[in-house]
């Protein structure tokens, strides 16, 4: 795969680690009462859509960004590729 | 055994003379009734295997088993080939134990040959944490009735002598090796358990998907089909690889993510590898299959996905491990790469268990270790489905263990699916 | 008390030469480099400093910037690298000092093994090594990606065909290896 | 040496004669040949044997797709199973051997299956071989894997070096023959970056093949021209032995180069082949199409071809595949055949054509509403029945059948993103159909235009779309004329008998078995395939699936749209696993990390050990040390009883630096850093957010905003990601920045009681580290030996007065030997892994061995480090119900009594339980021998531990047929207290 990265324009996916479902952005607050489910709900349980799927990757063998990818999990068709940073300054986690 | 229509050598000798017209179909086509007592979703090899097991085991004679496409379609027929009961954890041990003596006695009991091949899995290991990680689990397999030997390196290369032992980048230094793991002929395990339900009298449905559930008072009552609604007393999802999308109907979330996970095989060779070998230093093994073919894997590719199909990175990763593990195989050719959708879960480990909606039961989270798991799965999923009770080999693959941190992580990697 | 003798990071007292076919990679011992990290919320302030203390534009994202005393390579979002002329006294304090509260800075004299090759089969060379776009790289470019599963820094800082490639000082060996064993291979 | 079947003419170098030996025997043959070129030019027809039945096979095709001429090229390591004689360029002096048979390729004794096939159709083996039970794996499987697989691998390493290489492009051409020239010319011409790979080492494609003209020259010659003309251009790249063999995501396609197999080695130092990464913004696939073949009884034997090979033999290599051949055909194609064996010279013994409209020809007997019924001959085809239109039969006697029974567009790459082919009734066959790779257009022949002024035209086209695409203008592109015949073909599939009539040759799967799949249900195309194994050969089902897919369509009553066809998947065709590989492998597998004091531990003659990436000593034998137990024994009581050295310089270091830098450590560490004293050092306990302990280290604050951490070896990476995942994806809001300090620092940790006095020898002056100056978990910057920049941490992990002073990685080699001469008045003793290990464990701290990723902080004893006045990564998950369980697994020490041994591994057991998985309680992690405490010790996790101190314990290792007994005690062995190292 060819992951368009806002900064550096097409880089090769073997440069980059998937972590996963970008939801791992919304880390609750941990002194909620309801942290114990909170917490588990985070941690545990994905979407995982057959579809548009938002998904964390990190440019491990480059400049050491974490990205927010919106990809197709069906095609790989990647729709859109944000610096991790800015959607969560921006408000839109996920 | 050799009742009418069964199969045998002599059979074949007969049929070879008459000029093989008396072979039937292997499984019928039928029509499907309006109700039945059980409906198992997903003809794959766990789902057949658990209509076999409710009509063979469980005297249940009212079963259908329904597939989207054509049976044997999804991982059991995409998959390398292994068996093996080589765990670690009390949660799993005894289950995959059950299932390698379940393979031991298959072919007698389905009367169809799926070539199971106990020619041994080695694992090898590279260094002194790894010797002494294999040996806590060759020790667990021993306590829960497994077999297992911890061989050092001149044992190891007495066997195998072709392995790198001078020039590698990682020294191997031994191998935990299970004698009685090996590989089954994958196809031939859906159609054997797919005749012997048939053979009891279990509808098994192709071209028939399942589009929703039908959900009353809490209770699942039925499928939704694209040839109508069908009715069932208690109805068991087996689609490992599309688990999240089927209980997503039912309106489940899940602790499973989907990966692709590629294989490969080469060109027909006379034989050089007796058994299956894992590298303990690198994303590889290997075995040899009865038609001559290399058949080797790796890791999944790291990202979600239901493409049924992989990238390069990890094909070379996996090349990488081959060549230094065993130079011997660097001009044996490739002729296929695949890849299959794998039920990625949270801890590595499976889910066999009710849900939340009356009637309604769940299979799946296999990672990649859903084929040598074949026999038990459909025998504890019949079981499940059977009697209401988790089989005793299979108590600890439920639901709720992540949020009670009951987690059965045989590597320790966490919740993080694409690491298990 | 005698003061300590350093070794260059291929492990020799000068640093290794060597011309392979139509390529020549130099080891060049002695780097003075330091990670230059803008502090949040500092931008002014450390475009500013740069200027003064480095007398050069920041480079945008794949690029390197330089004059006679300082290159600058773009490394990730708001981070760079550092280059000095051999000898430069101190160059990480000094930049502490011309930055203030406004950047963090670390020295890297000593994380990276640098190679310069040059000649005319370099780009057939680079071609074998990096899935990077190297003949797309002009003067000034710069790019952080692997060689033989190591992460590197490709910089081109004029139109000549040389390259500067940095390394993991630890994997010198590792990293020099794959360099010669790809030049004798053309 | 007399070449029987050579021809005049053809584009053969006769001036570069060559010899070769097939099977033992000396042939000759010219450069440009290959060796199935070479063979048939020899009268060679039978090259090899069938994999089930073992039939004499020849040569089918003259192309990629051959599944039959597989040979064994090469002798020694460089022996290669399975080559393609198609695609073997010939060398002097290359030498190849048939395969699959025994004794010999005439007579194989394994020929015998041929007389049985009754009882060995498809699948046969699922239906027997199941009694007596254990006979599988002793009697049938042996004999079954002994028969199966076609060549064999030499069982040595291969001797080669294979390469990877990455190229870009505007647009990537893949093939040369009509459509992909002119593509290419077209791209290139208008200044795009092209790259126009071709399997082929001449370019032209069928060009090279036919009689044609185009822009009124030879075809042939156009086609070096053009190709001529494409390498002048600097825009241009052309790779000839190169193919295109998987199209991945993005427009990622692998290339494979065959740089030296032409050659009998590779030159020194170069690779045999490179396996090209190309990126391509777009590109065309213009691969051709190949030949099918049509079915009949005994259609398998050596001489019976494509009908579009023997022209290629004939018309390029000069070499007639028989001196008398038959022809039969479904379509127009046949006749081409005939006029061009006619112009050769080559008798034609007949035109069979099964078209009762069949035109006329004026070279050949022609058979109109004929077919081909059966063939006849012993080690090759020696005569033909032919099955007349009035139903009556005819034996016609000929070497060799050319067979035209229409063209299957190469649409392979089409589906390696799991398109699928659709049929196109007017040919009579798949063309690429939904599911095409994104930025693939595919030209000519591989969409069924097979014509050649088609496929010019449609390569121009293609092209032109392409560019438009990318915004590159073109002024103008005109094509050459040339032959435009329109195809007329009547599909014929196969030819009804009562014989076995193949349609798959290397897998030996007939008509017959396609007929069994359909009786037992197998009917669904994958069931088909996999039940038959037809189109699992290495061709892939090039030259099989469309027939095998026509049976079933027939049986079924279904149209060949409506059956289906199974896709191709990557690689188009069979590729050596070693190219792969690259040079990634033995040694170079991964990258080898040096300590900086690597050279001086060399010197001292270290034994090393791999830890991870790194090389670390593990001991340092001294003269008469024959055991390594020996060298780790003194290495330990040195240090503890005087003062070791060690390189500790593995360990990962990140620099932490920025105004939040303590708040962002109090979120990833359980325990609080913001209150760490400026010069002070602190252990930290790193989670998982789900509660299991990730890491642990000590963190040194070097200054108000700045903080070194340090992390285990083996966890340094994945510390660094998690690290930056915190920073900007949890918390981007904070002033934190990061780098990586690993490489910069070569650090020593120097223990044991009289540490302090080696450090003060090197230590410049002015730095106070007396006991009160430098307590025990400070830090400084000072400097050494005379001005050297250093870092001192007084932190010790064997539980001795220990210090670790680092200096830049450049002065790392110097610094060990300042240390080793300042530590002389002290013998001070350099030591390994193994006695840092033998120390850690003697002390009770945990590394990997422990932290496995399924223990909690709990587990460890460390619940209370988890402060719950502030938020810390993983401690809402760690408080789960199973985790903060009373009988939960708790880190005790073990000592062996009665002289028994710790095993690593062990399981623990109560004195008087049964010794089964019920009643097990835990498991030993680390074990060593303790020279301090004269007992064999280890570290474990037994449940409810905290509470069973004194009690003795049952280790089992029923793996290794060994069991211990232990007492459990804290894991601190020695000085628990912590006087030691605080004195």
């Amino acid at each position: 795969m060819i992951i368009e990265h806002p900064l550096l324009g097409p880089r090769d996916s073997q440069e980059f680690t998937c972590l996963g479902d970008a939801s791992l952005l919304q880390r609750p607050d941990a002194f909620a009462g309801d942290a114990a489910d909170t917490f588990f709900d985070y941690q545990y349980l994905r979407d995982n859509p057959a579809g548009t799927h938002r998904e964390l990757w990190y440019h491990e063998m480059g400049d050491r960004s974490w990205l927010v990818l919106t990809r197709d999990t069906r095609t790989h068709e990647i729709l859109a590729v944000e610096l991790a940073s800015d959607v969560v300054t921006s408000g839109g986690r996920s | 055994m050799k009742k009418l229509g069964g199969y045998s050598g002599f059979r074949i000798l007969r049929e070879g003379l008459t000029g093989n017209r008396g072979w039937r179909p292997a499984w019928r086509d039928p029509e499907p009734q309006p109700a039945y007592d059980f409906v198992i979703v997903g003809g794959g090899g766990h789902g057949l295997a658990t209509a076999y097991y409710l009509a063979s085991r469980y005297g249940e004679a009212s079963v259908a088993v329904l597939e989207k496409g054509w049976i044997g379609g999804g991982n059991v027929g995409r998959n390398t080939t292994i068996i093996r009961s080589n765990y670690l954890l009390p949660g799993n041990e005894p289950f995959y134990e059950f299932s390698l003596k379940l393979w031991e006695g298959l072919e007698q009991d389905l009367n169809y040959n799926a070539m199971v091949s106990q020619r041994g899995v080695y694992n090898l290991y590279h260094s002194d944490g790894q010797r002494d990680a294999y040996r806590r689990r060759g020790n667990a397999m021993i306590l829960h009735g497994a077999d297992a030997e911890l061989l050092d390196a001149a044992q190891l290369r007495a066997e195998m002598p072709f392995l790198n032992f001078d020039n590698g980048r990682f020294p191997i230094q031994g191998a935990l090796v299970q004698r009685r793991g090996g590989t089954v002929r994958h196809d031939a395990v859906a159609w054997g358990y797919a005749r012997g339900a048939d053979r009891r009298g279990v509808d098994i449905i192709q071209n028939c998907e399942v589009t929703g559930f039908r959900i009353q008072n809490g209770r699942c009552i039925g499928v939704e089909t694209n040839r109508g609604f069908i009715a069932a007393r208690k109805v068991g999802c087996a689609v490992a690889g599309s688990s999240s999308r089927v209980m997503q109907a039912a309106g489940m979330r899940l602790p499973i993510e989907s990966h692709v996970l590629q294989a490969f095989v080469s060109e027909g060779l006379k034989p050089v590898i007796p058994g299956v070998v894992t590298y303990g230093a690198g994303h590889f093994y290997i075995s040899q299959s009865d038609k001559g073919g290399l058949v080797f894997g790796g890791d999944i590719d790291m990202y979600n996905s239901y493409a049924q199909r992989g990238n390069l990175p990890v094909v070379e990763d996996v090349c990488e491990g081959g060549m230094t593990l065993m130079p011997m195989i660097g001009r044996a050719r490739m002729v296929r790469m695949w890849g299959g959708i794998m039920d990625m879960s949270m801890d590595g480990s499976p889910i066999i268990d009710h849900t939340p909606v009356d009637g309604l039961y769940f299979n799946g989270g296999w990672c990649y270790g859903g084929f040598k798991a074949t026999p038990a799965s459909g025998y504890c999923f019949a079981h499940l489905l059977a009697t209401d009770t988790p089989h005793e080999t299979a108590t600890a693959f439920r639901l709720d263990r992540f949020r009670r941190g009951m987690m059965i992580d045989e590597k320790g990697s966490g919740a993080q699916p694409n690491l298990h | 008390m005698a003061s300590l003798t350093a070794i260059t990071a291929l492990g020799g007292i000068t640093a290794c030469d060597k011309t392979i076919g139509g390529i020549r990679i130099v080891e060049i011992a002695d780097c003075c480099l330091a990670s230059l990290a803008m502090r949040r919320g500092k931008a002014a302030s450390f475009r500013k400093a740069a200027k003064k203390a480095l007398g050069t534009d920041l480079p945008a994202p794949g690029q390197w910037t330089g004059n006679d005393t300082h290159g600058v390579i773009w490394m990730g979002p708001d981070q760079f690298l550092v280059e000095a002329e051999t000898g430069t006294a101190d160059l990480a304090g000094g930049l502490a000092a011309s930055f203030g509260g406004a950047a963090s800075i670390t020295d890297q004299s000593d994380a990276w093994v640098r190679f310069d090759i040059t000649g005319k089969d370099v780009p057939a060379m680079l071609e074998r090594l990096s899935a990077a776009d190297t003949r797309l790289m002009q003067g000034g470019a710069a790019v952080r990606t692997p060689i033989h599963h190591m992460l590197c820094v490709l910089v081109r800082r004029d139109a000549y065909i040389s390259f500067t490639i940095y390394g993991p000082r630890a994997s010198a060996q590792s990293l020099h290896h794959a360099l010669t064993a790809t030049a004798a291979s053309l | 040496m007399t070449q029987v079947n050579r021809l005049d003419g053809g584009l053969i170098d006769r001036d570069t004669p060559l010899d070769f030996t097939f099977d033992g025997r000396r042939y000759g043959g010219f450069a440009g040949d290959t060796l199935a070129s070479a063979l048939l030019a020899n009268g060679v027809r039978l090259v090899g044997r069938s994999f089930k039945y073992h039939r004499p096979r020849g040569i089918i095709s003259a192309g990629s797709e051959e599944p039959n001429a597989l040979v064994e090229l090469r002798e020694g390591a460089r022996r290669e199973p399975n080559s393609r004689a198609t695609m073997t360029e010939l060398h002097d002096g290359l030498v190849a051997r048939s395969q699959n048979r025994f004794p010999s390729l005439g007579f194989d004794l394994m020929a015998v299956n041929d007389r049985f096939s009754a009882f060995l159709g498809a699948g046969f083996y699922y239906k027997t071989f199941m009694w007596p039970k254990a006979f599988w794996e002793r009697v049938y499987e042996p004999l079954i894997r002994q028969a199966a697989g076609l060549g064999a691998l030499s069982g040595d390493p291969d001797p080669d070096v294979y390469d990877r290489g990455f190229r870009h492009c505007d647009l990537l051409v893949i093939g040369a023959g009509p459509a992909g020239l002119m593509a290419a010319l077209t791209a290139g011409r208008a200044g795009a970056e092209v790259i126009l790979v071709d399997e082929d080492f001449r370019a032209g494609g069928r060009l090279t093949m036919e009689r044609e003209t185009v822009a009124g020259i030879n075809g042939a010659d156009w086609a070096a021209e053009a190709a001529a003309e494409l390498v002048s251009m600097p825009n241009v790249r052309v790779m000839p032995r190169s193919t295109a063999i998987g199209v991945f995501d993005h427009g990622i396609y692998s290339v494979l180069e065959r740089v030296a197999d032409h050659l009998p080695v590779p030159r020194e130092g170069t690779p045999r082949q490179i396996l090209w990464r190309v990126y391509a913004k777009r590109a065309i696939l213009a691969a051709g199409a190949t030949e099918r073949l049509i079915a009949f009884d005994n259609n398998d034997r050596p001489g019976i071809m494509q009908a579009s090979a023997v022209r290629g033999y004939v018309n390029r290599w000069a070499a007639a595949p028989a001196e008398r051949i038959a022809i039969f055909t479904n379509n127009d194609d046949g006749h081409r055949t005939a006029a061009d064996l006619a112009a050769a010279g080559v008798e034609i013994a007949a035109i069979i054509d099964s078209r009762p409209d069949a035109p006329a020809s004026d070279v050949a007997e022609l058979f109109a509403g004929a077919v081909v019924s059966n063939s006849s001959g012993r080690r090759g085809v020696g005569h033909v029945t032919l099955r007349l239109a009035d139903g009556g039969r005819k034996h016609v006697s000929c070497g060799a059948l050319a067979v035209s029974g229409g063209w299957n567009p190469n649409v392979h790459l089409t589906c390696h993103h799991r398109g699928r082919p659709q049929w196109q009734e007017n040919i009579a066959a798949f063309v690429p159909g939904d599911g095409v790779p994104p930025g693939l257009a595919v030209a000519g022949a591989a969409r069924g235009i097979f014509s050649t002024a088609g496929a010019l035209a449609d390569g121009r086209d293609q092209a032109l779309a392409q560019l438009a695409e990318l915004g590159i203008k073109v002024t103008s592109a005109t094509v050459p004329e040339a032959d435009d015949t329109p195809v007329k073909i009547t599909p014929l599939w196969h030819v009804g008998g009562t014989g076995r009539a193949w349609l798959d040759q290397q897998n030996d799967v007939t008509v017959k078995d396609v007929g069994l799949a359909h009786q037992e249900n197998f009917r669904a195309v994958e069931h088909l395939k996999r039940y038959t194994t037809l189109g699992m050969a290495g061709d892939q089902g090039r030259t099989s699936n469309v027939l095998g897919l026509a049976v079933m369509a027939e049986l079924t009553g279904k149209t060949i749209a409506d059956t289906g066809t199974t896709i191709y998947r990557p690689p188009y065709t069979p590729t050596p696993i070693a190219a792969f590989a690259g040079r990634s492998v033995g040694r170079n597998f991964r990258p080898t990390r040096l300590p900086p004091s690597h050279h001086w531990a060399a010197e001292q003659g270290a034994v090393f050990v791999e830890a991870g990436s790194w090389m670390r000593a593990q001991w340092f034998p001294r003269e008469g040390e024959v055991h390594w137990r020996e060298s780790v024994d003194r290495e330990v009581l040195a240090t503890r009883r005087s003062v070791g050295v060690c390189d500790v310089s593995t360990l990962g270091k990140i620099d932490i630096q920025g105004n939040d830098a303590g708040a962002f450590l109090d979120l990833v560490y359980s325990n609080r850093f913001s209150t760490l004293p400026v010069g002070r050092t602190r252990y930290g306990l790193m989670l998982r957010e789900d509660g299991m302990v990730m890491d642990d280290g000590t963190t040194a604050r070097l200054g108000e905003t700045h903080y070194l951490m340090t992390t285990t070896t083996a966890n340094a990476v994945g510390v660094y990601r998690h690290l930056e995942f915190v920073r900007q994806c949890l918390r981007p809001d904070m002033d934190v920045q990061l780098i990586s300090a690993t490489d910069s620092w070569a650090q020593f940790a120097v223990a044991g009681p009289n540490a302090r006095r080696v450090l003060q020898a090197v230590v410049d002056s002015q730095h106070d580290i007396s006991n009160e100056a430098f307590p025990f978990m400070a830090c400084r910057a000072i400097s050494v030996c005379g001005g050297v920049p250093a870092r001192l941490f007084r932190i010790s992990f064997s539980g001795e007065l220990a210090y670790e002073i680092a200096v830049p990685a450049r002065y790392g080699d110097a610094m060990i030997r300042a240390l080793m001469a300042a530590g002389e008045p002290h013998d001070i003793t350099p030591y390994g892994t193994e006695a840092l290990g033998v120390m850690r464990i003697e002390k009770g701290h945990v590394t990997g061995n422990e932290l496995n990723g399924t223990i909690t902080a709990h587990n460890l004893g460390m619940a209370k480090m988890v402060s719950t006045k502030k938020d810390s990564i993983g401690a809402v998950l760690a408080g789960r119900e199973a985790l903060v369980a009373e009988d939960g697994l708790c880190l005790v020490g073990l000592q062996a009594i009665d002289g028994d041994h710790v095993t690593a591994g062990a399981h623990m057991f109560a004195e008087s339980t049964p010794v089964d998985a019920a009643h097990d309680e835990g498991y030993v992690t680390s074990a060593a021998w303790s020279p301090h405490i004269g007992a064999s010790i280890g570290l474990g996790f037994i449940v409810r531990g905290a509470n069973r101190h004194g009690e003795t314990v049952r280790l089992m290792n029923p793996l290794e047929g060994r069991s211990a007994r232990a007492r459990i005690c804290s894991p601190h062995f020695i000085d628990p207290e912590g006087e030691r190292l605080r004195g």
